[in-house]
């Protein structure tokens, strides 16, 4: 990477170097994500459901998502009459965008990260809140009653979940003194019995939190209620098609992979492991590995879990996670002021 | 070939115009075949049928394997119309509409003898159903059966990928 | 079960069997008496309607009723002449309304008293009676022409090219 | 939530249109709910999208003929209806039945309620967002439908009935295969309390949703387990006993509190009774004829007496009734079915009102709804 770095830093100077192999990187990674994931969503609900899943296109179905994906790129795109059509059209270009600015401000190793910036964490927060108005716009837009009941459950749904999480990385960032990724990665770890231990050891409540708060803000099951399929049909992509609703489908898994990714950064020591200060490289392997383990626990939630109904999720985050978010905060305030 | 109609000249100035700009044969054949591995049906039952279509969608027969058991409920993100029970004169108009509401390319199956023609419901003098799917709209694979086991339903779906693969569409070659 | 008051007179020719008791019931008395069995602890059943017009010049209306706690089956006959309305219980038993509906539609017995006499099973508009035994077929007319006009030319099957 | 006084305020609400193609409504149902925000004010079902004309054919149709529509009417316990005709017609006719049949009949009918009941546990949790269930009840029902399949020749619309037993004896190796099935599905039900009935996010979307009171029950004519999840302990089998269902001992599971998860325990727990019906009629099922000598089967046409007669049978979701008036000819006068599923869907107009669009998902599901029974 830093060799095609340095052969491009020549004609494009330093910043658009780093530009364009970001952008490139970045896109490229995640389009193979996305295809890998949904691949990996559909075995592992297969083999939860004593079935296979693909098998036929490519060895245990590997390349069913590229044909999928060729599929929808040769679907017609078709607009409804009724539609608000700027705002239709815009919404699937706009839902992945923060996804993407987020996935580049994740720490890949030592000295791998696109975007090292101080208030890090602070950005990410921000961002990743934006991609519910992208889903609020495709839902408003649609002209279907679906649509819009989809689109302001997510609304609603994502304002109840971002303060459980916001409150549960701020207990991390209380622990680790930093807002800052990499540095909060590469700090010295707090201690546990003399042993260094990632942060979600000891912050185990806000970890859960956490997981439960990122599993509502992409959608997932069991709080997939914005596209509740039983209920809504489609929710807010009940009109999109081809194209148009991959793009939702991209931007979904690609928000579990960079919110899992932030998970893992968080909570499970992000690119550290064994051997990785004397192998650099070793460090996006360790992060992938962690962020692929949250990403497979959300998968193994949505395939055995009923979905909530909407009432039960909204107080579940406002009566039961944000007071409990609240208390571990200030507990890990109080037990970080005895300590010092 | 006898006179050219003023007619035939604008057929075939309409042909010239609405042919491809470029004719991208490995294109629409790496498509085609990404088509023919990626149908998603609708998720769309009538009746008994529905029932052995859902079966064909479960752990034994896991319609999955072939990449078409990604039922999607919205008519806008199928590509395949299982066409699964009897269709009742009520229900042939909102069937129509799915069906044009479906972004193309698309596909139907009809599945049972009650979709083909009327079935076991089809007698001199019925009011009730719709005798077959075909009076209404264009059906690419005919499964029979009262209902066809789910095996049926896959060798249909295993036809029509071969249809798919060869490029043609609604019985017109290519 | 007195309460009822005296059956009216009716043919004795159909006989029935299935039931505790089987009664005729005179179209004027039913109301009320599907309102003491209601009183008495009685779920509606079903209600079946009979055309009996080519014989004698009207529908036989069967109205089961029966019990959770101690099945007793009761089916009201109601002799009830073709071009009169026939009082309606939906507001006795719910169950009625439905049941009602589909009479009204399936041989074009009124009901008087029914909160929304429309059809039920066959599509809006229908203007036939298709279990009337002088049915014999549904009117040309009864399909959807729009179903049976071609598709539109539209770009939605373009040929494929090779 | 459901603070709000009910509005009929044209201003206030919007109709939203489910169906007839909604992925919960279980076929062609459509529903129109008047809902102001995601509360629903009234709910009113639109039917007859798979209406199939079952009584008009009957009396186009010799009563043999009308053998296959019957399993056809309702396709998850065809098997129940398919004997409840023939024995319908054998009662009206007076053919006799030998013991045989009488046994095989209850062993194969509880087979198809097991199959049913499983079935409707998976579809309901689909309908509650869960697919998982959904394939692991589909996977253990195929087991039930291999061996109906064995006997009938068919997986789901059977016409095995005939008057006087049954097309098809049970084989010798029968009730060993029976028990196999029966050991896989006691295996199985531990499994299926830990992953649906102990699970927090079902019963909280189970529990207090939809309550059907008994005088709502009464006014419709609801019956089945959507009835027995209401505290009453009506069923046909015992209230007005058939067949050989009288030999065999068996419980009628009831809950009282009529909501949801009521519904969905009366339907586990009737699968274990069901089960406990099996094995006693296993180790009674008597040897001799399946078919009464000399009987009519269904070759000759069978003339019957004149006169009504209602017979009364219990299916997957409750009382199925059928109505026959013979005029003496060769074809049912008249023939009404009083089928479970149209008035469990009619009292819904009165539960829906109320609760939320996802509850409204969950009460039918759990009412157990077969559109073309309702429709005919």
């Amino acid at each position: 990477m830093s060799a095609l770095h340095a052969l491009l830093a020549g004609p494009l100077g330093g910043f658009g170097a780093t530009l364009l192999v970001g952008v490139v990187g970045i896109m490229g990674y995640l389009t193979f994500n996305v295809l890998f994931l949904i691949w990996l969503e559909r075995k592992v609900a297969g083999h939860i459901q004593r079935r296979l899943g693909p098998m036929e296109v490519g060895p245990h179905g590997v390349l069913q998502t590229v044909a999928d994906m060729l599929k929808l790129l040769g679907k017609q795109l078709l607009t409804p009459v009724a539609t608000d059509r700027f705002v239709y059209l815009l919404a699937p270009l706009l839902v992945f965008l923060p996804t993407m600015c987020v996935a580049s401000l994740i720490p890949l190793g030592r000295a791998q990260a696109f975007a090292d910036m101080p208030y890090g964490l602070i950005i990410i927060v921000t961002l990743s809140g934006l991609t519910v108005l992208a889903i609020f716009m495709a839902g408003w837009a649609s002209n279907n009653k679906y649509a819009v009941l989809g689109g302001m459950r997510s609304v609603a749904q994502v304002v109840a979940y971002e303060i459980p999480v916001l409150l549960a990385v701020l207990s991390v960032v209380l622990v680790a003194g930093t807002t800052n990724l990499h540095q909060l990665v590469t700090n010295p770890w707090p201690r546990l019995l003399g042993v260094p231990v990632p942060y979600g050891v000891v912050e185990p409540l806000a970890a859960v939190i956490f997981f439960i708060g990122i599993t509502a803000e992409t959608n997932r099951a069991p709080f997939d209620i914005p596209e509740a399929e039983s209920e809504l049909v489609g929710g807010f992509h009940t009109e999109y098609s081809g194209m148009r609703f991959a793009m939702f489908f991209f931007a979904e898994y690609t928000n579990m992979l960079v919110l899992g990714a932030l998970g893992a950064t968080l909570f499970l020591g992000g690119f550290r492991g064994p051997f990785q200060g004397a192998v650099p490289l070793l460090g996006p392997v360790y992060l992938l590995l962690k962020t692929y383990l949250v990403v497979f626990v959300m998968m193994w939630a949505r395939w055995t879990f009923p979905r909530l109904r909407f009432d039960q999720l909204m107080s579940f985050a406002w009566k039961l996670l944000i007071p409990l978010a609240l208390a571990n905060l200030v507990a890990t305030a109080v037990v970080l002021g005895v300590l010092a | 070939m006898g006179v050219v109609t003023p007619a035939d000249r604008e057929l075939d100035a309409l042909a010239a115009e609405a042919a491809p700009f470029a004719r991208l044969a490995m294109v629409e054949d790496v498509l085609n075949l990404a088509r023919a591995n990626s149908l998603w049906p609708l998720t769309f039952g009538l009746a008994c049928c529905a029932i052995e279509m859902m079966a064909a969608g479960a752990s034994r027969y896991d319609l999955d394997r072939f990449g078409a058991g990604v039922f999607r409920p919205s008519p806008r993100q199928a590509d395949l119309m299982i066409l699964a029970g009897t269709i009742s004169r009520k229900m042939a108009p909102v069937i129509r509409t799915l069906w044009d509401q479906m972004p193309a390319p698309k596909w139907a199956i009809s599945m049972g003898g009650c979709t083909i023609s009327g079935g076991p419901f089809k007698y001199p003098g019925e009011y009730a159903i719709s005798e077959g799917a075909e009076k209404f709209m264009p059906i690419d694979v005919h499964v029979p059966g009262c209902p066809p086991r789910p095996e049926a339903l896959i060798a249909g779906l295993l036809k029509l990928e071969e249809k798919i693969k060869r490029g043609r569409r609604f019985g017109r070659a290519g | 079960m007195d309460a009822l008051g005296a059956s009216v007179s009716a043919p004795t020719e159909h006989p029935f069997s299935g039931a505790a008791e089987a009664r005729w019931v005179a179209p004027g008395r039913l109301v009320e008496a599907s309102r003491v069995l209601r009183e008495a602890g009685y779920f509606f059943e079903s209600m079946t309607c009979v055309d009996r017009i080519a014989a004698h010049g009207v529908f036989e209306l069967i109205y089961t009723f029966n019990r959770w706690e101690a099945a007793s089956r009761v089916a009201f006959r109601v002799w009830a002449p073709a071009t009169e309305p026939v009082p309606s219980i939906s507001g006795v038993f719910g169950a009625a309304n439905w049941n009602e509906r589909e009479a009204w539609e399936f041989y074009g017995l009124a009901f008087s008293g029914h909160p929304n006499l429309t059809w039920l099973l066959l599509p809006e508009g229908t203007e036939f009676h298709p279990l009337l035994k002088s049915f014999t077929a549904p009117p040309a007319s009864s399909y959807d022409d729009s179903l049976t006009a071609p598709p539109p030319p539209d770009d939605a099957h373009p040929p494929a090219h090779h | 939530m459901r603070t709000h006084p009910p509005t009929t305020d044209p201003l206030d609400t919007y109709t939203l249109n489910m169906g007839p193609q909604h992925p919960s409504t279980h076929g062609v149902l459509r529903l129109l709910l008047t809902l102001r925000g995601e509360e629903i004010v009234t709910a009113e079902p639109v039917i007859g999208y798979s209406h199939r004309a079952h009584e008009k054919m009957a009396e186009n149709r010799t009563y043999a003929q009308f053998l296959p529509n019957t399993s056809r009417q309702d396709y998850l316990s065809g098997m129940i209806y398919n004997f409840a005709w023939v024995e319908a017609v054998e009662k009206m006719a007076g053919i006799p039945v030998p013991e045989r049949a009488l046994v095989a009949r209850v062993i194969l009918a509880e087979f198809n309620r097991i199959a049913s009941h499983l079935l409707w546990i998976g579809a309901f949790l689909l309908d509650l967002g869960a697919p998982t269930p959904f394939l692991y009840c589909w996977d253990d029902r195929e087991a039930i439908l291999f061996l109906l399949e064995s006997v009938t020749g068919s997986r789901l619309t059977y016409a095995s009935g005939r008057f006087g037993g049954l097309a098809r004896d049970l084989d010798a190796d029968f009730p060993r295969r029976a028990r196999e099935v029966i050991a896989k599905l006691r295996a199985r039900w531990p499994e299926y309390d830990r992953l649906i009935e102990d699970n927090v996010i079902f019963r909280n979307r189970a529990i207090g949703v939809g309550v059907l009171t008994r005088d709502q029950c009464r006014s419709y004519g609801v019956t089945g387990p959507t009835l027995r999840g209401s505290g009453v302990p009506y069923d046909v089998r015992k209230a007005e006993p058939y067949g050989a269902y009288p030999r065999f001992e068996f419980d009628i599971p009831t809950r009282p509190e009529g909501d949801v998860f009521a519904r969905y325990w009366v339907r586990v727990q009737e699968m274990r009774q069901s089960v406990r019906i099996i094995e006693q009629a296993l180790d009674q099922l008597p040897g001799g004829p399946f078919l009464e000598p000399g009987s009519i089967g269904v070759k000759k046409r069978l003339k019957l007496p004149v006169g009504t007669q209602y017979y009364a049978v219990e299916s997957a979701r409750g009382h199925y009734g059928i109505l026959l008036v013979s005029e003496g000819g060769a074809e049912p006068y008249r023939a009404k079915f009083r089928t479970p599923s149209y008035p469990n869907l009619a009292v819904l107009t009165e539960a829906m009102p109320g609760t939320l669009v996802a509850d409204a998902v969950a009460i039918l599901g759990s009412t157990d709804l077969v559109m073309p029974e309702v429709d005919r």
